[in-house]
């Protein structure tokens, strides 16, 4: 429906926003003075090494984290307002499927909580699996699934729904490269389509690459923001993108980014 | 303490339901009262008379504070109208009949859990011993134990452990076989041997089964104390005073008595509470 | 003697065979699953023959189960009145509300942290309270029929349904709870879909628990007070007369019903908590 | 010499006679040490004797022959209460005045081997107790007396020396009240006798020690029957449990005194005779089947009144 | 130590493994006629798409499921005594960490069992988890962890005591690429070092080829094995090897494989 393009509109502002946890031996500082403007329609990546808050960040956009320190709005509100009207779809880390419901039941439940019509819920449902390639096992039981399957019926459970904000951690983390190349493509079209802003965390710098307007890289203790890139590529982008010269170039300053992330470590 | 403030709001509402339904279950008899007499009582007279009935149906507040307090602070602690000798006598009881019961009952999981005959065959009779009523069947087992030389307080904790261990027993199946497959998995890579899975993985995985049926198990283990003292010909104890205020309808005695009971075992319930607090923050699952 | 010597035999004989068959494959089928307890059950029948004829135990003590068989075979009407007064009638329904009761106080107290804090110490008192001394004053309240009974068994079952509820409702990790604030589920959205399905194997160790507590708590109150039938009438009137073989029927019906109650619930459990992993696959 | 005594019931002046006995040094005086348990409503004395828990103990003769009926071999040996302290307390406003009012109404009837004497006289009456409209409700009523107070039943068993006062103090006057004595119904029943194991009787030592044990309580009934308001005093000092009360036991040992008076322990073959009557002309559940042999002897009384 | 070549003697020997799951609507075929030789010190590469049945295999091999086809021995024995003589070491699809335990604790768990001394313990502990880079996280409980750090922790558990067979499954899926070369060089470190036995899944087509002495192609419903690639790399092989073009080749043909295996897939 929407045009799919950035309008201006400011989604995610945040500014100064630091947030320490305090755990039995001492406060741990997950996010340090991170200051990030995201656009309506905006493919956000977010890159790091292993611990060094990506997770945190988007549990703080989704208000499941409070910042310690700084302002963060979404929409122009708090985040708690924003997820009190739903703005969110969210993918964890982890696939965290309920396991008392099949995989169709999993998807179906933010559909039942958000009061769609039962028919509506089932072609939804039927949609997602096709989605996820996982037609066929919409009758198993979590348990009964691959860790990959189960990643993705997460994802689905995710984009059942239309939220204005997507926020995924790692989702394509335990898939091989063939259904990560077709779910990037996928995902990327119903970004196009929807103009959903997305907050998105990986591990592959291609990935990264292929999929953003913006690439966050982060470095660790305390996470702080050491680059942001605004991508070149055109929004509309087939899988041979990853061979042109840009894209490789992009590539390299993330890679060199996080390298210097690393460095900070010692 | 921050819990302080609800619990006064709570109570308060409660006390205050109480002397509602103590003036409306108590009218009654004023009014009888009245009746036999052929005098006409009102509104204004009936109210006080129901918080002074020497055999209320429902005694006031007060008067079982009243109660209570004389049997607490009134009398030395050794008297037999004290109902700190008398608590004293059914904690010693269901503290020793605790301990049988929850060993009992936490060996006899190990045991259902561990071999196949015991979960097909004990199972089915540790349902059917608790379906046995213990009221009926306390007598026999204090003429049996004295028949064998066995009286005074044992009697009383084995009935009390008799009603604990069951508690017990279905809560720490249920835990100690919580743990999912990868957790077991892990430890059969490892080849564990099953002493080192129960230590290492089940136990601490059934903890917080294990305090939720602790619970109940101590509150089963007072009742069964105050049973077993009935039996006994209920010469002291908190049962004692039960039994022999209802005989004599003393019904403000049963009902400090019975506040003495509730005290003890909510005291031991928190007592409970307060160590599962303290092991679950040390285990690192209290968040 | 020499009957004595026979139950100890007879103790150690069936104890292997029983070990025996269940580390067979026999054991899996849904007859061997029978057969384990029922040899077990026998044996302990037996042993007790044996042992109340070897020691000459006088009857008005303990008497042996055939006696009691006669007269269970013997008094079927009496038995059978006795059970709908107790059982279905006192039992069953106060099982019921109390159950009801407990989960409804449990969802209050997680819902309001001021609940929480001020109904759950004042709740543990509340049902703590000792059947013995309650049972007197519920006959007095709700007279002396089935009534009173049902209300002895609502107390009495209050408190161990609750504890685990409440425990149960805290036993949701974090992720899945995350989950459904990313929803922005409501409170009852959460409860329905989330905290309620993984209390549920809380839930039911409470109701199993309760189901032997309803039981208890229904005869024992008649010992205070009641019609001239039911189970706890009979038991209490015929302790009296010495007729024990009688109370031994009445308490065979009991751990009978008892039992099938259990049994009954466990199956539901196995229903609806499949997916728990005590329920699967076990090794 | 060590003597243990089983009551039937709680601590309280139904037993003064035993207490006495025990507090002025009676039993000593005879060379007996004699352990008093009490009893109470769980407690069937039967079982603890024929448990070992208890040399001797204190029941009703219709339970003892019930008992016997049962296989438990026990036989009377002595029987302090010569008349029994049964009776049944009606409401006034409840519309009874005679047993002709019975008709319809619930009456409250103590079980666990005390309805006998109850069963009888309706029989009698030629009321069933099945709660038909013809005959009666019965209620098995615990241990005290609500019923009556709650109106929950029309009439209750009392005892004269116990629950019958107890309703007095709960506020009702004795104009309120509509009470029928077994005794003047003509179903009375013995009451509080002593009884041992039969075959404990073949042992002549045994028999001695009965004798002394007999001879020293019913030194201590005599005592307690002049000294009514002493031996309430020595009851209340061996209850464990607190809860009596000077001015209910004192009233009680005064209505027992009338209960035992007369009795000197042996067991009048006339009353005896009388209870069995009763007891076999019960209906259609009659509790003993057929008349009782060596239930009771005079071999204990007689060698303690020589 | 041992000198860490292969040495001839099969480890793992599958010939013709099936195994079926009975689930309530039908059984699930996971494995189909697997026939597969692992030689002592072979670092072995399962890769295959999502669901293929590389988990069930590797469980298979440790004795956590039981073929209910065919036959699998390991070591000459059955991998239930193998099991029993403690011949493996298995990191998780998830991490799987004891949330009672610390991590530190959680590492000792496998050393508490296997009954090492205690000063051993802690010298053990210390340096798995410098390897895998937690040096200073041993005193944390597992949910104060980021993802990628429960993996490595789980990691380091399984490395803490020597076993002789390592089975890993999608051990670095959660790690960025820079810890991710880390503990790659780290692992084949390990395994020149100590000759052990290693079978590995991974969704990474570079890292099956860096790290392999043979990568094992499976494809999907029912899992079987399409291709078996022998590695022509040699044993030492620094990072850059990945330029070569024996490297580019072997890529390139499990791509191909993969590909294969997911038009089976339709
Ligand atoms: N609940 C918590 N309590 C204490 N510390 C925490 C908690 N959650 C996260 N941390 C710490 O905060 C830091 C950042 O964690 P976070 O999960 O955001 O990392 P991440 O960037 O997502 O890493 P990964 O790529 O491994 O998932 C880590 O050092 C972690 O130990
Ligand atoms: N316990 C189970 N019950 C029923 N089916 C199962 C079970 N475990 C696995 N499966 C099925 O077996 C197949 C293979 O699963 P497996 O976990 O081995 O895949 P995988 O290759 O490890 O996939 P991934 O890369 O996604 O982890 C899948 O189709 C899965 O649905
Ligand atoms: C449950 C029960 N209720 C009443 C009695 C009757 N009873 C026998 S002796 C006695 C003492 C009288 O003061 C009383 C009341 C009983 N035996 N058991
Ligand atoms: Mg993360
Ligand atoms: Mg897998």
């Amino acid at each position: 429906m929407a045009e799919g393009l950035a309008t201006g509109r400011p989604v995610i502002e945040a500014r100064g926003v630091g947030l320490t946890f305090a755990t039995a031996d001492g406060p741990v500082h997950a996010l340090k003075d991170v200051t990030l403007r995201v656009m309506k329609g905006d493919f956000v990546s977010f890159i790091g090494p292993s611990g060094c808050g990506k997770t945190t960040f988007l549990r703080a956009v989704a208000a499941l984290e409070h910042p310690t320190e700084g302002e963060l709005r979404v929409n122009g509100m708090t985040p708690e307002e924003a997820r009190r009207r739903r703005a969110y779809g969210y993918v964890f880390q982890a696939a965290g499927l309920y396991p008392w419901r099949t995989i169709a039941g999993n998807i179906r439940l933010p559909l039942e909580i958000m009061g769609f019509a039962r028919d509506e819920q089932e072609r939804r449902v039927r949609d997602v699996l096709q989605l996820v390639e996982l037609d066929g096992f919409g009758k198993k039981y979590p348990w009964q699934l691959s860790g990959g399957m189960q990643q993705r019926a997460s994802i689905a459970r995710a984009l059942a729904f239309d939220a204005d904000i997507l926020l995924m951690d790692e989702p394509f983390g335990a898939l091989d490269e063939i259904v990560r190349d077709r779910l990037n493509e996928a995902l990327l079209k119903l970004w196009a389509r929807t103009g959903k802003t997305i907050g998105f965390v990986t591990h592959s710098i291609p990935e990264a690459v292929y999929l953003s307007t913006k690439i966050v890289v982060m470095s660790p203790r305390p996470g702080r923001i050491t680059d942001v890139i605004e991508s070149p590529l055109p929004r509309e982008r087939p899988l041979d993108i990853r061979d042109s010269r840009d894209f490789i170039e992009i590539a390299h300053r993330v890679r060199e980014g996080l390298r210097a992330g690393h460095s900070y470590d010692e | 303490m921050r819990s302080i403030l609800p619990v006064l709001t709570v109570v308060a509402v409660i006390v205050a339901l109480w002397y509602g339904a103590a003036a409306a279950m108590n009218a009654q008899w004023v009014r009888d009262q009245a009746a036999r007499a052929g005098t006409e009582v009102s509104l204004a007279q009936i109210l006080p008379r129901t918080m002074s009935q020497e055999r209320p149906v429902l005694p006031a507040p007060h008067q079982v504070a009243k109660g209570l307090w004389e049997g607490v602070a009134g009398q030395k602690i050794t008297s037999k109208r004290s109902l700190v000798y008398h608590g004293w006598i059914t904690l010693s009881a269901t503290l020793l009949g605790f301990g049988i019961g929850t060993g009992l009952g936490i060996l006899l999981a190990i045991g259902i859990i561990h071999n196949r005959a015991m979960d097909q065959s004990v199972m089915p009779w540790a349902i059917a011993s608790q379906t046995i009523p213990i009221l009926a069947i306390a007598p026999m087992i204090i003429v049996v134990l004295n028949s064998i030389g066995v009286s005074g307080l044992l009697p009383k904790a084995v009935i009390s452990a008799y009603l604990s261990f069951f508690p017990v027993v279905v809560g720490m199946v249920k835990g100690l076989r919580s743990p999912d497959a990868m957790q077991l998995d892990l430890l059969s890579t490892y080849n564990a041997s099953r002493a080192q899975a129960f230590w290492k993985l089940r136990l601490p995985a059934s903890m917080p089964y294990l305090f939720a049926s602790l619970k109940v198990g101590i509150a089963a283990s007072l009742v069964g104390a105050i049973v077993g003292e009935l039996p006994t010909g209920a010469v002291a104890g908190l049962g004692a005073r039960l039994l022999s205020g209802s005989y004599y309808g003393q019904t403000i005695q049963i009902w400090s008595a019975l506040f003495a009971a509730a005290i003890v075992a909510a005291a031991l319930v928190g007592i409970v509470g307060a160590i599962q607090t303290r092991v679950l923050r040390r285990m690192g699952m209290a968040r | 003697m020499t009957l004595v010597f026979l139950a100890l035999v007879t103790w150690v004989v069936t104890l292997v065979l029983n070990v025996r068959i269940s580390r067979s494959a026999f054991s899996e089928t849904r007859i061997g699953r029978l057969v384990v307890p029922a040899i077990f059950g026998l044996t302990v029948l037996l042993v007790w023959e044996l042992l109340v004829r070897g020691l000459q135990v006088p009857t008005v003590i303990l008497p042996p189960p055939s006696a009691i068989g006669a007269r269970i075979a013997g008094s079927l009407p009496v038995l059978w009145g006795d059970f709908v007064q107790t059982f279905v009638k006192g039992a069953l329904s106060g099982w019921l509300i109390g159950c009801a009761a407990a989960v409804a106080t449990a969802i209050a107290i997680d819902r309001s942290p001021f609940l929480q804090r001020g109904l759950l110490p004042v709740g543990n008192f509340v049902a703590a309270l000792p059947i013995v001394g309650i049972a007197p004053i519920l006959v007095m309240w709700f007279g002396f029929d089935w009534q009173s009974k049902a209300a002895v068994v609502v107390v009495m079952v209050f408190f161990p349904v609750l504890v685990n509820t409440v425990e149960g409702l805290a036993a949701t990790d974090r992720m899945q709870r995350d989950l459904m604030k990313t929803y922005s589920a409501s409170y009852a959205q959460t409860l329905l879909k989330l905290r309620l399905p993984a209390a549920m194997p809380f839930i039911f160790n409470g109701l199993k628990i309760a189901t032997t507590l309803a039981l208890i708590g229904a005869i024992v109150a008649e010992f205070f007070g009641s019609p001239i039938r039911g189970m706890g009438f009979r038991i209490s009137a015929e302790v009296g007369r010495l007729g024990l073989d009688m109370v031994w029927a009445e308490i065979a019906v009991a751990a009978l019903a008892g039992s099938a109650f259990y049994g009954v619930v466990a199956l539901v459990e196995r229903g609806l908590t499949f997916w728990h992993p005590s329920q699967r696959r076990q090794r | 010499e060590e003597v243990t005594l089983q009551l039937k019931w709680v601590t309280q002046a139904q037993f003064a006679g035993y207490y006495v006995a025990l507090d002025q040094g009676f039993y000593e005086e005879e060379g007996l040490e004699v352990t008093i348990k009490p009893g109470g409503p769980d407690v069937a004395p039967v079982q603890v004797l024929l448990g070992g828990g208890a040399d001797v103990m204190v029941d009703w003769l219709p339970s003892a022959l019930a008992a016997r009926e049962q296989g438990a071999d026990i036989v009377n040996i002595a029987q302090p209460f010569k008349s029994s302290g049964m009776m049944l307390t009606c409401l006034k406003e409840s519309g009874v005045s005679g047993p002709e009012d019975f008709k319809g109404k619930t009456l409250g009837v103590w079980f666990g081997g005390n309805e006998y004497p109850f069963l009888n006289w309706m029989s009698k009456l030629g009321l069933p107790t099945d709660g038909s409209p013809e005959g009666v409700t019965v209620l098995k009523q615990g241990f005290n007396v609500d019923p009556l107070l709650q109106k929950q039943a029309a009439c209750i068993s009392t005892m004269t020396y116990n629950e019958y006062w107890q309703v007095i103090d709960a506020g009702l006057s004795p104009d309120d009240l509509v009470t029928f004595k077994y005794e003047d119904q003509g179903v009375a029943t013995l009451e509080d006798g002593l009884y041992v194991m039969a075959d404990k009787l073949k042992d002549p030592a045994f028999v001695e020690t009965m004798a002394k044990f007999v001879r020293a309580s019913m030194k201590g009934w005599k005592w307690a029957e002049e000294n009514p308001d002493d031996a309430a005093m020595i009851v209340l000092d061996n209850d464990d449990t607190g809860a009596q009360t000077e001015s209910h036991q004192k009233r009680m040992m005064g209505e027992v005194a009338k209960l035992t008076a007369g009795s000197d322990g042996t067991l009048d073959e006339a009353d005896y005779k009388r209870t069995v009557a009763t007891l076999m002309g019960g209906g259609s559940d009659p509790v003993i089947s057929k008349e009782p042999e060596g239930a009771w002897t005079h071999e204990v009384t007689d060698k303690a009144l020589q």
